[in-house]
């Protein structure tokens, strides 16, 4: 009967918010403390201390009724889905008392009063669920679960896949890239006039006795590919130093070695220097 | 004979020997089957503990037997949304009050709404209104799907194709419950037609559904409703 | 006669009831400490466990009890720093680590290593950059030597004494290939489309001589070079 006392203070404190405004102009009141009009029914409905079940809902049709006129004749106005629900009810109450019509195409009162009946059993029955469901043992708050859990490590394992057309594809690609690149960008290697003509004028003041062309230029001839360029190249530059009058030049026959030494003093000219 | 008497000896030792060591592997097992239920945090299911135990293992057999080893100690293996469990005894709850991490009360609308949707499952915000007798302030159903004790289950087949609500494992497990057919009263509540939605209660009352399967008349819900936030939580 | 013998019985009562109590209250205790020492995040000291117990419970006892009782389950209760706490058992931590296998593609330098390695093994690293014409990154040969695919055969005999590299029995069955003779030729990768018909005349790929002996070139590995993974990279 406890929760019944709780309702009836509700109640209670419904009807003093109402009555603190007093006689100030009409306001809407959402009947304090209730949660729509069906809240109130059943807070109602404890009041008549009988089991839901057996309630007489012409009674309770009247105490809401009277409920409703008790706030409205305090000049307040009431939130819409409580006038509806008076409105309800006292076409439910006349239905009650007036004997029923033989048109049966509209429900009985009495099916009407029992579906009211078995909203009210309803919810309530849902509250007293929510209630015991509150009250159970709930996880964090009454029972715990491990506090320290120890997780479950995850080592990854890597597993690799190809397939050989992946491979082949691979290197097939690859290969042919590089075979076609090489024909393409690979540089010809130039020793140039300038080149030799700089390499040259770097040992003129050395070379006072005859010397072999090819071997002053060893340092220059190594990469194979470069032999004939460079050759080339040093016996133009010697020919433009010596018309320089920087180097003389001696060959003693065709395509025998060429000798090269600087210039000498016109007195110390050798006699054996053929050509000139 | 003596050689006879000697074969049967050696049948019998072979057989306890035998014996032990199934003895002393059950024994194995039940170890292994109880670290890791106390090395999780979360519920395990038996089929999450078969996949880690030797294969033919009898998972069921010995859960049941930790159950009992367990059942008047400080920590208990509770079944729990399908799922096994260790946790404290529920009668010692004043010992670890300050082991509780602050908890969100629920206003009683929330709870109210949430006892709704627990019993009645699967279920649309309007017959949710028409149980309640009331509008339900968008807040309300926001605050039980951020718990992650609700969710959307699908949509229910009828026009405006309404979505449906359910509840959560994580809801079982909070309360302690192993399915919602074990949600207290439910059977009572069942037999006196109070979990039917529709008015009058006189006839056949269609199994509450709380499992993921959706009931005849629902609808998975579409593909974009997945990336609703509010979706699962 | 009769009432003192009616006095001793209910003193002997008495004791046997004050008896009871006291074993049920040590159980009672055992079951606090057990359930704090499970719900607890951190190891607890025998005072932290004292101050949550009613006064002049005998902790030690109690954590020596269940101590015992915990000894040969799968969940020890273990003192470290001289705290206590809940501890799966040592030779059950295999239950807690799991491998995960992800299958991973091979990128396309490991693609182009490795059948480098196939095709002209064996082949040291600076050889595999030359034809590939960029350098091969530490990872790539890792990942080959990972997946089990690839092998340091030797050493080639010039200055410098380079590892060679050689592919692997896995290579061949995860390939398919008996023998690494088995892979195609220029002319059957021309005829399958891989190999572009404007290839240079010239254009050769070397015959894999894949056997375990060493080439006339090629010395072994010297001892510690098998346990050296990271050589020659």
């Amino acid at each position: 009967m406890a929760v019944d006392e709780r309702d009836q203070d509700r109640m209670w404190e419904a009807f003093a918010a109402v009555e603190r405004v007093g006689d100030e102009p009409a306001l809407v009141v959402d009947v304090d403390g209730f949660e729509g009009p069906l809240d109130l029914l059943l807070a109602l409905a404890r009041t008549q201390k009988v089991d839901l079940a057996r309630i007489s809902i012409l009674a309770l049709a009247e105490q809401y009724l009277a409920y409703i006129e008790r706030i409205r004749g305090l000049r307040l106005e009431l939130a819409a889905d409580y006038l509806v629900m008076a409105a309800w009810l006292a076409y439910l109450k006349s239905r009650l008392l007036l004997p029923e019509a033989a048109d049966d195409s509209e429900p009985s009162g009495e099916e009407l009063a029992a579906a009211l009946a078995f909203r009210l059993r309803r919810l309530e029955a849902m509250r007293e669920a929510a209630a015991r469901l509150a009250n159970r043992n709930r996880l964090g708050r009454d029972v715990f679960a491990r506090g320290w859990p120890e997780p479950v490590e995850v080592t990854r394992v890597s597993r690799y896949t190809a397939t050989l057309y992946d491979l082949l594809s691979a290197y097939a690609a690859r290969r042919q890239e590089r075979a076609i690149a090489v024909i393409h960008v690979r540089p010809r290697a130039v020793w140039s006039l300038q080149d030799a003509h700089r390499a040259l004028a770097r040992v003129i003041g050395r070379i006072a006795e005859w010397t072999p062309l090819a071997t002053l230029l060893a340092a220059y001839l190594t990469p194979p590919e470069m032999q004939r360029s460079v050759t080339a190249s040093t016996f133009g530059a010697s020919l433009e130093l010596a018309r320089e009058g920087l180097i003389e030049l001696s060959q003693s026959a065709p395509f025998t070695p060429l000798y090269v030494r600087d210039r000498q003093p016109v007195a110390r000219r050798a006699p054996e220097a053929g050509n000139g | 004979m003596a050689n006879a008497n000697a074969a049967i000896a050696i049948a019998v030792d072979n057989d306890a020997v035998a014996g032990d060591r199934s003895m002393e592997d059950r024994r194995q097992s039940r170890r292994m089957v109880e670290a890791l239920l106390f090395a999780s945090a979360a519920p395990l299911a038996a089929d999450e503990i078969a996949a880690r135990l030797p294969p033919g293992t009898d998972i069921a057999g010995l859960l049941r037997e930790l159950q009992g080893l367990y059942a008047d100690r400080g920590v208990n293996l509770v079944q729990v949304a399908g799922k096994w469990s260790f946790r404290t005894a529920g009668d010692l709850s004043f010992l670890l009050a300050r082991e509780a991490v602050e908890q969100r009360r629920l206003s009683r609308p929330a709870l109210e709404t949430l006892a709704i949707i627990a019993y009645h499952q699967p279920v649309t915000r309007a017959e949710i209104e028409e149980i309640r007798g009331v509008t339900t302030s968008r807040g309300t159903l926001d605050v039980l799907l951020e718990a992650g004790w609700i969710r959307m289950r699908g949509r229910r087949r009828v026009p405006g194709r309404p979505v449906t609500y359910g509840t959560t494992e994580a809801f079982l497990s909070h309360f302690g419950l192993d399915s919602v057919s074990d949600l207290p009263g439910v059977d009572e509540l069942k037999a006196a037609g109070l979990l039917d939605s529709r008015v009058p209660a006189d006839f056949a009352i269609p199994e509450p559904g709380g499992g993921d399967q959706l009931a005849p008349d629902e609808d998975p819900l579409d593909g974009d409703d997945g990336s609703q936030t509010t979706e699962d939580r």
